[in-house]
């Protein structure tokens, strides 16, 4: 299908054929996905989160399933920044499509290292800084949750990056994102991403013990669209107020072209697709497609949609 | 090469109480599966239950991919219901099968750990004269159908099936563990080479630790909950030996024993 | 089916003939589903949201349905104080199983007036205060989300209670609940009760609106249960460290009896059915009996798996 | 006295396009069954779709309750593969029918607005010699199933049933409320006394508006997104001409189209 409608936007600092990226976490390094995905069907994907150092990650079971949901603790299992730059984004900077790396630091200090490091790489497009990670115990949703952390955090990472876009992933475990939102913004960020999981338990009645065994996890798939939804929303209309250059990319239980278009509107400029492409390798892709199919059929284009919520 | 496909059921017929044998259209991946390896299923096009399902490759003729599976929980038994014609997204063949260039391997399975270790027989039996199987089962009764597939579609005159049984309904009463030792112990100096193993989890263990104590080479065919199927998730972690983890849908599903932290698991 | 066990419990300062309660807003003043349940069915109920004057409540529409789950925008629609004193607690009073009133305030003033009203009627076994509804401007959510309010209502309506045990409705909009159950506990609250809805929104990319006129409400059912047993587990922890004798009632997508064990095995005392009730109108009796089942399948009393998680 | 009860599937056949008639072994809820009411059928047993979907009772005869739908979207397309054994949780009867006391009752029905209607055509029968429907389709391609359902099922020699069509493929072309006013104009002396009215909202407006011209007692047989069914969750709030709002399920779904505000709806 070639779509009729103008599909890239520019999000973030970062161009992009078509607003769909893959999520941090369920797409790996991006070529677990090669077989299944036509080169260039997606803008381009968020790498797993990279750390220093690797990490093992949690101990089993790290994954559940819940309704119409599934919770995870991995605990940022990755190998860590050497490894990461000597073998996995090689591969990434031949593939068509943006590269955004997810990165993860225990301190200020280590968001600034990873930042600067992987800045200096010209086959990184953008930087994803997660400070809300609910699966561990230093750093992660601690920083999340306070403007203060997540300013100090991004402003830390930006001085870092070298000019490279910064973006912050913010979390839903909040009252209300804006404040993070505006911090991050405030600092330098390009971009925010939201949502990132829900903090979450499941117990197994028979055994009387968590189905997890870090005990809590984070919930992502369909069941969170609405929460995602509203915070997009919720973080759009500040940023419009306050920052208008500052982008949102949405997520959080995106299955279909419809439910990218959902957040879209909602105010992202662009979505990224997580769980779905564990209910379907190709997921991301036929998402693209379907959201191209969509705004063909309205007549728009992608960036006109972004913010096109009438209220 | 992995792909993704809609599969179409050809077949899938209850062969015993609460076991399934499916059959898919899938020549793709059917062609390229070998033995060990595993597909992933999605049992509802929608939301619920979100997950695709693992399974072993139980077979693949003709284009067709054959499953047997368990009903378990509610994905499978939401698949007992796909009828033939309909369509059930499918992707594979994943993960590491079996190396089958042993000089005498040993096939040991305990229970619903025969679906994938079928198809190694399948294999083995074009290279060999003989394959030694020693298969472990509740009993007759709850394992009726496992036992009459072995004497259908393996009761080749080449496979050579020892049965242990819980009840002692059938072969020796005990565990298929007991039958392992004592085939060791006999076998001499015609020992096996390797053992390549599927069961329940104790049951692995057990197999694992008795060929570290006789020396022999052992893989050992792992299930663990798993998301993606294609190494992204990370869900799926195996303890490792020596620290960390592995993925049983990508160092797995079959792993060297000595590969696996079994104290841990 | 005559438990073997014994399903007894005593939550919050109201003993119960099994832990099992009908849920604010999701069983009306009661009536409307006795054709359902036999009397005695379940442990009692908590009532639609009662405000000191009637309120109409949204323009519709109110509610729309989303993966495994359902958003309301009912905006706490109620009879009043007075018609609810007149003639919908006369009825409920004849009944067997306790009667919690769900009550709702603008002001800490009128959340006093109602539990002074509320407090002096014999049929009324305890009030649950409502400072966690996503669906109003005033007072709702905007107490929950701060220990300091939180408490001050609390400390306002037990002055009012007249001894009349007081519950306190959480929101899971926060990223910790437990400093808002520990102020309630502080302040007098007998029980607190979570999880209330999540907000979220909906929108229909049809017509790029809100599915809802109120543009956002109250995430509740299945999709939910995992925030919910998680927030119930911190809070239960939290109190048993600080506040022993306050009891938590759990609910948040409870669909069936094992649902409701594993809220009680998170710590809970007690659970209310909401939203499963819409989808089965005898669900609340059947849980109890399922619940049942199950306690005595595994051999233990309603009060012992209270907390028995085991981490 | 409404119930809850697992109804099973008699039949559940496609009559037309995207239009299914269901049959429902449920005796006690269609012994209590009056026009106008309508039922809560939980179309999965599952999570998903969550919410049960109301449906008016389209006849109710000899134990059997009938539902005429119209596949609209998830939940009605998951319903027409019931299969007939299968259960379907079902209460009801709910709501307020139609108040069928009036004299001179006129029938006005639009596309699936037939299916509460035809109920209380079964029902005008018994006590008229005469029974006036005016009957607005799109057109008989569109709605051939249904204008064959009424030349079926209620092709009584009572039934005097005039078509609108918006294509003018049967009856006069146009919209049945041209029909109504023309009725209303010619009618005299025996003018209806009373208008029972179901159809899309826009329909059911303009009857509204026209019985308040000719003034004639109009009775409205409303849709509104439900949760509970039975007037506890407050969902299907309509707006009341006093102001506030009458709940769809208990105070409907027939109302008084005068209670009604039918700028707000
Ligand atoms: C690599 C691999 C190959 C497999 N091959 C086969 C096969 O050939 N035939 C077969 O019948 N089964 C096989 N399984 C197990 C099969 O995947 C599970 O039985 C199935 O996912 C259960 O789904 P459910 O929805 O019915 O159960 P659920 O409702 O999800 O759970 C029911 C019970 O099954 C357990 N369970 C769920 N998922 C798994 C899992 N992945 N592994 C082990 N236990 C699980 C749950 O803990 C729970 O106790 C395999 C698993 C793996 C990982
Ligand atoms: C009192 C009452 C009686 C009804 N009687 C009948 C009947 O006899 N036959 C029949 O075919 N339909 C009837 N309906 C409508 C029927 O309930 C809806 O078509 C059905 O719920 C749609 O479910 P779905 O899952 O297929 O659609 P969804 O996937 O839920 O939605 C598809 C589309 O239908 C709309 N829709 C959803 N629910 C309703 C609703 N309750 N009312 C109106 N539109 C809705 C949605 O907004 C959406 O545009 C009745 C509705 C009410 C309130
Ligand atoms: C298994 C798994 C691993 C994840 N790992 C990361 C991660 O490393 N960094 C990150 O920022 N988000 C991570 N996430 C969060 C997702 O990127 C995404 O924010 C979340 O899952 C919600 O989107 P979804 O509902 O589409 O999955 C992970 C999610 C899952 C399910
Ligand atoms: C339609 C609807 C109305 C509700 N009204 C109230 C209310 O008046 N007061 C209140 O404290 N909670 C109210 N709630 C919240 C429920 O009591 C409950 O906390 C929430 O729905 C989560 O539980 P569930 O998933 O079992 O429904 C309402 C929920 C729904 C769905
Ligand atoms: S199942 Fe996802 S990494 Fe193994
Ligand atoms: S549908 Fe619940 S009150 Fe009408």
């Amino acid at each position: 299908m070639s779509p009729a409608t103008d599909m890239a936007v520019t999000v973030g600092g970062v161009r992009l054929a078509n607003p769909v990226l893959a999520a941090s976490g369920t797409f790996g390094y991006g070529r677990e996905y090669s077989p299944y995905l036509e080169p260039g069907a997606i803008g381009g994907l968020v790498t797993k989160g990279v750390s220093l150092q690797p990490r093992a990650g949690n101990p089993p079971p790290r994954i559940v399933e819940t309704a119409c949901g599934m919770l995870n603790a991995i605990g940022l299992a990755n190998v860590g920044l050497d490894e990461f730059l000597a073998h996995k984004l090689p591969w990434l900077t031949e593939q068509p499509g943006a590269v955004v790396v997810n990165l993860y630091g225990e301190s200020v200090g280590e968001f600034a290292e990873l930042a600067q490091r992987l800045g200096a790489q010209p086959g990184v497009d953008a930087l994803e800084l997660n400070v809300s990670c609910p699966n561990v115990k230093e750093g992660g949703m601690a920083f999340g949750c306070h403007p203060g952390a997540v300013g100090e955090v991004t402003a830390a990472a930006v001085a870092g990056a070298q000019g490279k876009p910064v973006w912050v992933k913010l979390t839903p475990n909040v009252s209300d994102p804006a404040p993070m939102a505006l911090a991050a913004a405030q600092a330098g960020a390009q971009a925010v991403s939201l949502i990132n999981t829900l903090l979450a338990m499941a117990i197994d009645a028979g055994t009387r013990r968590p189905k997890l065994a870090n005990v809590v996890g984070g919930l992502s798939g369909p069941a969170i669209k609405p929460v995602g939804l509203r915070m997009v929303w919720q973080v759009a209309s500040a940023l419009k107020a306050e920052h208008p250059t500052v982008d949102v990319v949405g997520l959080g239980g995106i299955m279909s072209g419809i439910d990218a278009a959902e957040y879209l509107i909602a105010g992202a400029k662009a979505v990224q697709v997580g769980t779905a492409s564990f209910t379907d390798p190709a997921a991301a892709g036929r998402i693209a497609a379907e959201l191209a199919a969509y705004c063909t059929e309205q007549g728009v284009s992608a960036a006109e949609l972004s913010g096109s919520l009438r209220v | 090469m992995s792909l993704s496909l809609k599969a179409k059921v050809s077949s899938n017929e209850p062969v015993g109480p609460e076991i399934y044998l499916l059959s898919l259209e899938a020549p793709a991946i059917a062609d390229a599966a070998r033995p060990g390896q595993f597909v992933m299923l999605r049992v509802s096009p929608g939301p619920e239950p979100l997950l695709a399902r693992p399974f072993s490759i139980h077979g693949a003729d003709g284009g067709k991919l054959l499953i047997l599976y368990q009903v378990k929980g509610k994905g499978t038994k939401l698949l007992t219901q796909a009828c033939p014609g309909s369509e059930l997204l499918t992707w594979g063949p994943l993960g590491r099968g079996f190396d089958l260039t042993a000089e005498r391997p040993l096939l040991v399975a305990g229970g619903m750990g025969v679906a994938p270790i079928a198809f190694a027989i399948e294999y083995l039996c074009n290279k060999f004269d003989e394959v030694r199987l020693l298969c472990g089962v509740a009993g007759t009764v709850r394992h009726e159908a496992l036992i009459k597939l072995f004497a259908g579609r393996l009761g080749s005159a080449r496979v050579k099936i020892r049965y242990s049984s819980e009840d002692g309904s059938i072969g020796r009463k005990g565990l298929v563990t007991d039958l392992l030792k004592e085939h060791f112990s006999t076998s001499q100096p015609l020992k096996p080479d390797t053992v390549l193993a599927c069961g329940p989890l104790p049951m692995l263990k057990a197999v694992a630790l008795l060929c570290a104590e006789f020396e022999v080479a052992c893989q050992t065919s792992l299930e663990a909950p798993m998301a993606c199927g294609v190494g992204a998730c990370l869900g799926c972690a195996i303890p490792a030996a020596g620290g960390g983890y592995l993925r049983a849908c990508q160092e797995g599903p079959v792993m060297e024993a000595s590969l696996v932290d079994w104290e841990k698991i």
